[in-house]
């Protein structure tokens, strides 16, 4: 049944929203958000079988497409990081603060 | 009957994976469980009969972005020194899930509220790389030219900022 | 078609613009001046063009050319207008702040111009996927100007934050968009539109949540509480003209699709009304609270600037009640923009060498070394307190209009409090720019007259845009 | 009598002093332009009041219509109440000019544009002009208070003008309601005051907008309780900016509350009238007391400018012709009295190096003229019969007698209260013995004395014959208890045509 | 029935002009070279004899004229005008504002000619004058004018010249404070007297607020209104008059000149509120209650200030308290209605009282401003002259037949009396008695025995013409003035009485000759007894008594002062001291305060916040949405 997929896309979702606010390194945080961005495109192709049409593929397409232009600048301010405290941990990047 | 088997298997999966990639202290053992979630979701597009995204997903997701991220995860090959000291990770995992929870209850009343529809695979022209190309370079044109701007863009920005940098003109 | 193709004109030059910068400054003859003022060339010619087809008035819905995926409105126009101004104004005082701050590289500009170009997707983006990628476009440049100073980790911290907040704000974007295209079964405004009208929010559950995600996204984007925390760090890691570029251009365009959104039906925005009270309100106080106790002139900009988004979320409120609040809106963001945009520029050539100024108290006695900027930050500050006869105060003025004309008399009287409370901490900046005896001899030169320039034609910008007030 | 007059009197010392800002113009080029425009505008002030026709309805109207789409407009105009705040302004700001001559160019700019926005309140007959003007005052304020004002000057600068600016923001909501209840009734935007005299409002949102109103005027006038940024303003402010806030500024606030509250909100005023009254009178006692026993002269001076706009705003409240009038007439005694004073007490300042009343003394041997005329401004603000003093300050007990007997008999008090510190002021600091500080006080100057000749003679003129002063007065404050609704109403077409008046006519 | 002329308006206008000119001669030369003295005092005395001569002119008018239209009124120009507000700047002459305008610009005359000799040498001589002018001039405008209003003009006046000419001596904070006191307490009686006035305004002031018109309406005022207004103005009367419980000021007031002192305090000012009364007498004769307020507490006055008047050892305090008791007499008088009993001992009063005072002043300024009278003694043989003159005005002050005193005092006993009014009248008997007394306690211990003060003695001197001329003037009038309102039982037809009679509406009572000889035997006795006690005790010279028990009491005037002060004066300052020290800081200002606090704390606690932890920044974002999200499950099905 639809019903599933779409149960299983939120649980997904959830799981990626924990990992992102319960996870201090910075690599499982951004891929919790992939995560989530690919429990997205469960929903849209879900949907997308749903209504019987294709839009729901090419939206998903484009999410993809954006997800991987997240992901190149995401590891490229990894890159960054690492370079300036060789450290992965979110909170050690807090000088900003008050 | 087939399909719900495969169904269950692949979520079964993609939820383990998903469990994994919060769980796992290194980010190498967390790009890997991820994948295989990459991957069952791969083939759940397939049960859905979208032909064109269950390719995309292998290849693009599980093939290019992946490995990009396991590719850097070795490149800054990561002492366990370097990760960070989470001892309070599943007391904070385990807050997580309880402010979470209510999102999910709301989604999940949402989807309950749907009208169920059957999901078996339908006609062979549905979902295949033709048809949704035609669609693409019809209707979606446009979405399709500015996604090659954000893709340079992102190029820019990587070379900028990761890259390096030759000296201020 | 020729006509679709004017009213694109702007994006495309844009775009071009920003292309052919990229390439150009692949090649060692292009210095970062000239990169600034072909930039800057870019937007000038972008805003005239924009300009003329404002006038020219035509607001054809060329939904045929584009599948109902661009549409250019009137209110997209102006806010077009905005941005590119901003654009320009960013472009220039950046020339000037790169005299003393040196990481910079040609391919700076071509980002701005970039981040331009998606802002200007946004205004005129009818359909949820165009939007995010839109927002993309914008918000990845954003994100690179962003942590431009590599060698800075503060600005890396910065950068940090907000784009991993900004892909989180993202993921729940597309979700939304899944669920609506779930229940409408398309992603276009139009049909969203028509889907509403013809069974109600109320009765598919898929668009509520969706709609909600949707929002959220938007509410991050324009730093509402409770989503406003990155800002005023983000903004203080960021370097002073990408501050007032993020400050016064993203939020334009942010405002301009969230209105787009709003309006697709009347019964969507009146389903989000109560939420949207409450926000606003949340968004002012916080922000206030939040702007009292800094020391830094940045961050208390930066909460200043969660202040004007509560604000401009009492104009989403009371949108739709009248047609005329969306020209309410893009008026309060030029007001808005003059305003801010005037301080950046003035701190981009005040800020010193690797913005060594950063505090209240490094302005002190300001007046006494230089009265004639130290007046057009005064003026800039009064703008944005709302008094009269600054634009500030027109676009106050408008707002709370509208909010008791859409019968919010309590929203509107919330607003002007919190207005009151803002009042100190701009003064503050005045008292001590005005009263306060110098520390140092403001003595060292404007590394260039371009900056200083912009300030005043921004000085005149404020009193001219609350004089002649243009509503479009 | 040429048109465009009020704009005159208004932008002309607005741009003069912006043109000193921004120009590096010396100090005594600065006092020179000053005192030239501020002449200038009391000659074309003069003109405007003998060309006064004295209708009791607005003259001199300019209309332009500035944004159509909310009805608002560069609207114009004076009538017998706003015209003598508005000469008072004019009348005395050049005196400063005349006597302090050592001040920083910004000081005598700042004072321009305030007496030019001053002006424009007082004429604008648009609400949302009149809350430009309104703000606009305040900011030359703050910057003379903050950058001339005494040590402890910043505290008191952040008070009036937060307070102040907090009150007028509360008023702006309520203009703004005005306006949309308008455009609710009438079916049109429009923000002219003619037009918010018809509306009838009702309910408690009119209540709210009524005191967001009286709240904002009530803190510039100020009424107590809300004086308490008044005392450390006053004293704290250079002797100018302290001349400016009592002589025309707190009247402001007055004007406020007959021209904008009383024709809106009838009913509502005629619901509260009595608190206010209470509020003015106790403020009055309240300021009166509290001025006896006050170590410094220029903060006693304070207190009883305070008591005195007790006494005006209480003629404000008590709804009768005497009272209204009294106080109206009253605002322009008490400009010249207290407001005066205030620039003796800068003087004595200025030449002796104290406040402190118990440094000097013996100033009356030592100063004759300049004691002679402090005693008169003295006695005028007392309200001696047969000094401007006594007629408004009679007509108000007057009305508030009428008004209610309790209230008229506090309000009789004053005669005594204000007697009282000011006898003791003068005695300690011109009677008895000269001490060191006063031990060589210089006399006026010939030229400071003829600066304040007009003045003196003004005060004793207004006492013995304001006969024709308030028959300018009159037929306005006639009109407010006949027609509210028409106090604003520009003059009738016919009228206005032979003045030559309104720019649609052109 | 009235005509207009206008030379009345002049009258006051002579000696403001006069003191105008004075005054800013004074001020522009007083720094720089002095002018000659004369020029002040012959430029002083013009305006006086010529608002004299002026007046003479009117009585003559008014002589000319029918007796019931005797009405000379001159309207000068609108003063003001609101609504039914109408007040001209308007002058009246009747009977009564004439007798008062006579003896007014007579006396005031004789004093600036009697200032000319006793300011010599003082180096504010000129702004005396101008002082001493401004006082005249306000004075005829109080007499003059033609409504309540003008009237409060001069009235006004007055006190602010007694407050300049109190504190003249301004070098000693003592006399500035008792100027202090005189404007103060005056003030307060002003308070009665506007509010007086704004009762009767709204009472029957619409149409006409002048006396003419008020009187013409009087019928129409409601009696609680008419009690009112009555008692209100009545106030007033008691400040300037110096009545119970105002009279603090008039004793303290001696510290001014002593011409002043006669002139002022004594002659004309402080008979401003008789004269009120009188003029009100259309008012008060309606309004029974009133009266008999009024002459209560005249007569209580009357007897209080005797009282004192018999210990004090200062000259001019015995002759101040003295002012204050005839006051009481005078109050009594128009209390019960006879008006022109206590005009005309207004009359005679200011005659020898004016005498007395420029005695004293002329023994004073012979001991070089010696006050004492324990420090005098046996003068009578250095200054006959001023002996002469004293002794007759000490006998009409003590009301010794035939003098002026015994006529008018008599008069107000007698109809006080035939009213019906016996416990005034016992009263005003037991005061004659006490006045004698008081009075030749006085003459003898200055002028008779031997002196107590060699050195003064020595240097003593009779004063110089200028001043002696003008007292032996006043003595004639003070030996005289009686025989003008001679009463029928003397053979006589009361002429001031007669000549007062259309502008009082008073109803003179028939008694039978057995009252009137009762009243006259009672006074004749109560002199002479008075006469008699002072003559044994003080006849031959006495040492300075040692005052005790009763007498201490008295000498320290049942220490009302000290009790004013304890009750009102230090509250009040109290009250003043709190306000700005307590109140003001921590009760009016204490909102504004919170508030401010308030504000920045919550500035400081919401930079907590702001922890700089990116992962609680997305727990925000989360916290809030999961909010919402479970808000918007509730409206969902």
């Amino acid at each position: 049944m639809i019903h599933s997929y779409l149960y299983l896309s939120i649980i997904l979702f959830c799981l990626g929203i924990v990992g992102v606010i319960s996870r201090r390194n910075v690599f499982t945080v951004f891929m919790s958000i992939e995560l989530m961005l690919n429990a997205a495109n469960l929903a849209f192709v879900a949907f997308s079988r749903v209504h019987e049409s294709m839009d729901g593929h090419v939206l998903a397409m484009m999410v993809m497409a954006v997800a991987a232009a997240e992901a190149a600048l995401a590891l490229a301010v990894v890159i960054l990081l690492h370079k300036h405290k060789s450290k992965l941990d979110t909170n050690v990047f807090s000088l900003l603060k008050g | 009957m087939f399909a719900d088997g495969l169904f269950i298997g692949f979520a079964v999966l993609a939820v383990l994976g998903a469990v994994g990639l919060v769980l796992f202290r290194h980010p190498m053992n967390g790009a890997m469980s991820f994948v295989v979630t990459l991957i069952s979701l791969a083939g759940l597009y397939a049960l859905l009969s979208a032909k064109l995204i269950f390719a995309l997903q292998l290849i693009v997701y599980a093939g290019a972005i992946m490995s990009l991220i396991v590719f850097i995860i070795m490149f800054l090959n990561i002492q366990p020194s370097d990760l960070p000291q989470e001892e309070t990770k599943l007391l904070y995992i385990l807050g997580g899930s309880v402010v979470v929870f209510p999102i999910g209850l709301f989604l999940a009343k949402i989807v309950k509220s749907l009208p169920a529809h059957s999901t078996e695979i339908i006609g062979h022209n549905f979902g295949g790389v033709k048809e949704v190309g035609l669609l693409l370079f019809r209707d979606w044109l446009v979405p399709f030219e500015i996604v090659s701007i954000l893709l340079l863009v992102s190029l820019v920005g990587a070379v900028i900022l990761a890259g390096k940098r030759g000296t201020t003109k | 078609m020729t006509n679709d193709l004017m009213l694109l004109m702007p994006l495309i030059i844009v775009g071009a613009g920003a292309i052919l910068l990229m390439i150009a400054s692949t090649y060692d003859k292009l210095t970062h001046e000239l990169a600034a003022f072909g930039s800057a060339g870019v937007f000038a010619l972008a805003f005239l063009v924009q300009l003329s087809s404002c006038i020219a008035g035509s607001t054809a819905l060329f939904s045929e050319a584009f599948n109902g995926i661009l549409v250019a409105s009137s209110f997209s126009k102006a806010a077009g207008l905005i941005i590119l101004a901003c654009g320009f104004f960013t472009a220039m005082s950046s020339q000037t702040y790169f005299k003393r701050n040196t990481f910079c590289s040609p391919e700076y500009y071509s980002l701005i111009a970039f981040a331009a170009s998606g802002m200007l997707l946004l205004t005129m983006a009818q359909e949820l996927i165009s939007v995010f990628i839109a927002l993309e476009i914008m918000s990845l440049a954003i994100y690179i100007l962003v942590g431009y100073d590599r060698k800075n980790v503060i600005s890396t911290e910065a950068v940090l934050k907000y784009l991993m907040l900004g892909a989180f704000a993202g993921a729940f974007f597309t979700m939304g968009s899944a669920f609506v295209y779930g229940a409408a079964g398309s992603t276009k405004f139009v049909k969203i539109g028509q889907f509403i009208a013809a069974n109600g929010v109320l009765h598919s559950p898929a668009m509520i949540g969706g709609a909600f995600f949707i929002l959220v996204a938007f509410l991050f984007k324009a730093a509402a509480f409770p989503f406003h925390a990155w800002v005023v760090d983000v903004y203080d890691g960021a370097s002073v003209p990408v501050t007032g570029y993020m400050a016064t251009g993203l939020k334009t365009a942010i405002f301009a699709v969230f209105a787009n959104f709003l309006v697709v039906d009347g019964a969507l925005q009146q389903q989000w009304i109560s939420y949207l009270f409450y926000i606003s309100v949340l968004t002012m106080f916080v922000g206030n609270l939040i702007a009292i106790g800094q020391q830094s002139l940045k961050r208390m900009l930066a909460a200043s600037g969660i202040v004007h988004s509560g604000y401009l979320l009492i104009a989403l409120v009371a949108v739709g009640a009248k047609d005329f609040s969306g020209s309410v809106i893009a008026y309060y963001l030029a007001a808005y923009a003059a305003g801010t945009l005037g301080i950046f520029c003035a701190l981009s050539y005040l800020g010193g060498t690797g913005e060594s100024r950063r505090t209240f108290d490094d302005f002190k006695g300001l007046a006494k070394a230089r009265p004639y900027s130290a007046a057009a930050i005064s003026v800039f500050l009064l703008s944005m307190a709302g008094i009269p006869p600054t634009a500030g105060f027109m676009g106050k003025f408008y707002i709370i209009t509208s909010a008791i004309d859409a019968g919010q008399v309590t929203l509107a009287v919330l607003g002007i409090v919190s207005s009151i409370i803002s009042m100190w901490y701009y003064l503050r900046l005045i008292i001590t720019m005005y009263f306060n005896e110098a520390e140092e001899q403001f003595n060292e030169p404007a590394p260039s007259s371009v900056a200083p320039i912009c300030t005043f034609v921004l000085v005149l910008c404020v009193f001219a845009i609350s004089l002649y007030p243009i509503v479009v | 009598m040429f048109e465009h007059v009020l704009s005159v009197i208004i932008f002309l010392p607005i741009l003069a002093g912006l043109l000193l800002l921004a120009t590096p113009a010396s100090r005594t080029i600065a006092r020179f332009t000053g005192l030239a425009v501020s002449l200038a505008t009391l000659v074309v002030s003069l003109d405007l009041y003998m060309g006064f026709k004295a209708t009791g309805y607005l003259e001199f109207v300019e209309n332009i219509p500035w944004i159509e789409s909310l009805g608002i407009s560069y609207f114009l105009g004076v009538d017998g109440i706003s015209l003598f705040i508005l000469m008072a302004g004019s009348v005395l700001l050049p005196m400063v000019y005349f006597i302090f001559g050592t001040k920083e160019k910004g000081y005598y700019a700042n004072l321009l544009i305030v007496q030019g926005a001053m002006a424009g309140a007082v004429c604008a007959a648009d609400m949302i002009l009149f809350y430009i003007f309104w703000e606009v005052m305040l900011l030359p304020v703050f910057f003379m208070l903050g950058l001339y004002g005494g040590p402890k000057r910043l505290p008191a600068t952040l008070k009036i003008t937060l307070y102040t600016i907090a009150g007028s923001l509360l008023m702006l909501a309520a203009i703004v309601y005005l306006g949309v209840s308008y455009h609710a009734q009438f079916n049109e935007w429009s923000f002219a005051l003619d037009k918010m005299a018809q509306l009838n409002l009702t309910g408690r949102v009119a209540a709210i907008a009524f005191f967001g109103f009286m709240i904002a005027f009530a803190i510039k006038i100020p009424l107590f309780p809300f004086h308490t940024w008044l005392p450390d303003a006053y004293t704290e402010a250079p002797t100018a900016t302290t001349f400016v806030l009592s002589a025309v500024m707190a009247k402001i606030g007055v004007y406020g509350v007959i021209r904008f509250v009383v024709p809106v909100f009838d009913l509502e005023f005629a619901r509260f009238a009595v608190l206010l009254a209470y509020s003015g009178v106790i403020g009055m006692m309240y300021c009166g007391l509290a001025a006896i026993t006050q170590k410094d002269f220029k903060r006693m001076l304070a207190f009883s400018s305070a008591s005195h706009m007790g006494v005006i705003a209480l003629g404000v409240f008590c709804m009768n012709l005497q009272a209204l009038t009294g106080s109206i007439y009253q605002i322009v005694a008490h400009a010249t009295s207290t407001g005066v004073l205030f620039l003796f007490a800068g003087i004595l300042e200025e030449r002796t190096q104290t406040r402190t009343i118990e440094d000097l003394g013996g100033i009356a041997a030592k100063a004759p003229v300049f004691a002679l005329y402090f005693a008169i401004a003295m006695l005028a603000s007392v309200g001696l019969p047969g000094t401007s003093g006594f007629v408004g300050e009679f007509m108000i007990v007057l009305g508030a007698v009428k008004f209610n007997t309790v209230i008229g008999v506090l309000a009789g008090t004053t005669l005594i209260i204000g007697v009282c510190y000011m006898l003791w002021m003068f005695q300690r600091v011109f009677f008895e013995n000269a001490t060191a500080r006063s031990e060589n006080f210089k006399d006026l100057s010939l030229v400071e004395g003829l600066a304040f000749l007009p003045v003196i003679l003004l005060i004793i003129v207004m006492g013995i014959y304001p006969h024709p002063f308030l028959s300018k007065i009159t037929p306005s404050t006639a009109l407010q208890f006949t027609q509210p609704a028409a106090v604003v109403a520009q003059a009738p077409a016919s009228t206005a045509q032979n003045f030559g008046l309104t720019i649609e006519q052109k | 029935m009235e005509q207009s002329v206008n030379y009345l308006g002049l009258i006051p206008l002579f000696p403001l002009l006069g003191a105008v000119f004075i005054g800013l001669l004074h001020v522009f030369t007083c720094n720089r070279t002095k002018l000659p003295e004369k020029v002040y005092g012959i430029l002083a005395c013009v305006g006086p004899v010529l608002s004299f001569v002026l007046a003479l002119k009117v009585f003559v008018a008014l002589k000319g004229l029918p007796a019931a239209s005797r009405f000379l009124s001159h309207k000068a120009f609108t003063w003001f005008s609101v609504g039914d507000l109408h007040i001209d700047m308007g002058f009246l002459a009747d009977p009564l504002s004439c007798l008062m305008l006579l003896f007014v610009t007579f006396i005031g005359s004789l004093i600036h000619i009697y200032s000319i000799g006793y300011m010599g040498g003082d180096k504010n001589y000129g702004k005396f004058f101008a002082y001493m002018n401004l006082f005249l001039g306000s004075m005829l405008v109080l007499v003059l004018g033609d409504s309540p209003v003008v009237m409060f003009v001069g009235w006004e006046g007055v006190g602010l010249c007694s407050y300049l000419l109190i504190s003249f001596y301004s070098e000693d904070r003592s006399n500035v404070l008792a100027g202090n006191k005189a404007f103060i307490v005056n003030r307060i009686g002003d308070l009665g007297f506007v509010l007086g006035m704004s009762f009767l305004f709204w009472g029957i002031g619409a149409n006409g607020f002048d006396y003419l018109s008020l009187k013409a309406n009087v019928q129409h005022l409601e009696p609680a209104i008419a009690l009112t207004v009555c008692l209100l103005l009545f106030v007033g009367a008691t400040g300037k008059s110096a009545q119970i419980p105002l009279y603090v000021w008039l004793p303290d007031a001696m510290a001014g000149p002593t011409p002043v002192s006669a002139l002022i305090h004594a002659a004309t000012m402080v008979t401003a509120g008789v004269y009120m009364v009188a003029r009100f007498s259309f008012l008060y004769a309606g309004v029974e209650l009133a009266g008999n307020i009024i002459a209560w507490i005249g007569i209580l006055t009357a007897l209080l200030a005797a009282i004192f008047g018999m210990f004090q050892e200062d000259i001019k305090k015995v002759l101040a308290y003295s002012t204050v008791s005839q006051l009481g007499y005078m109050f009594a008088g128009v209390g019960v209605a006879a008006y022109s009993a206590g005009i005309f001992h207004v009359f005679t009063h200011a005659f020898f009282k004016a005498l007395l005072f420029l005695g004293a002043g002329s023994v004073i300024y012979a001991l070089h401003h010696e006050q004492n009278i324990w420090k005098m003694g046996g003068l009578k043989a250095k200054m006959p002259k001023t002996y002469l003159t004293m002794i007759i005005g000490a006998f009409a002050l003590a009301g010794c037949p035939p003098f002026s005193g015994f006529f008018s005092k008599d008069e107000i006993l007698y109809s006080a009396l035939a009213t019906g009014h016996f416990g005034i009248w016992a009263v005003g008997v037991l005061v004659a008695g006490m006045t004698a007394y008081y009075t030749f306690r006085m003459i003898f211990v200055v002028f008779h025995g031997e002196p107590r003060d060699r050195h003064a003695f020595e240097h003593a001197h009779e004063a110089p013409s200028v001043m002696t001329v003008p007292l032996i003037i006043l003595a004639v009038g003070a030996l005289f003035a009686g025989f003008l309102n001679l009463p029928a039982i003397f053979g006589g037809d009361q002429i001031v009485s007669h000549w007062l009679a259309p502008s009082l509406s008073e109803h003179h009572p028939h008694a039978s000759a057995f009252v009137e000889i009762l009243a006259i035997g009672a006074s004749v006795v109560a002199f002479a007894i008075g006469f008699k006690i002072a003559y044994t005790k003080f006849g031959q010279g006495a040492p300075e008594p040692s005052y005790k028990g009763f007498a201490d009491f008295a000498y320290h005037k049942f220490y009302v002062d000290e009790l004013y002060d304890a009750v009102i004066v230090q509250p009040y300052k109290a009250i003043g001291s709190s306000i700005w020290k307590v109140i003001e800081p921590n009760v009016t200002d204490a909102p504004v305060k919170g508030v401010s606090r308030l504000y920045m704390v919550l500035g400081a606690a919401f930079k907590v916040f702001q922890v700089g932890y990116v992962r609680v920044y997305a727990i925000y974002m989360v916290l809030g949405l999961s909010l919402m999200s479970l808000l918007l499950s509730q409206s969902l099905n």
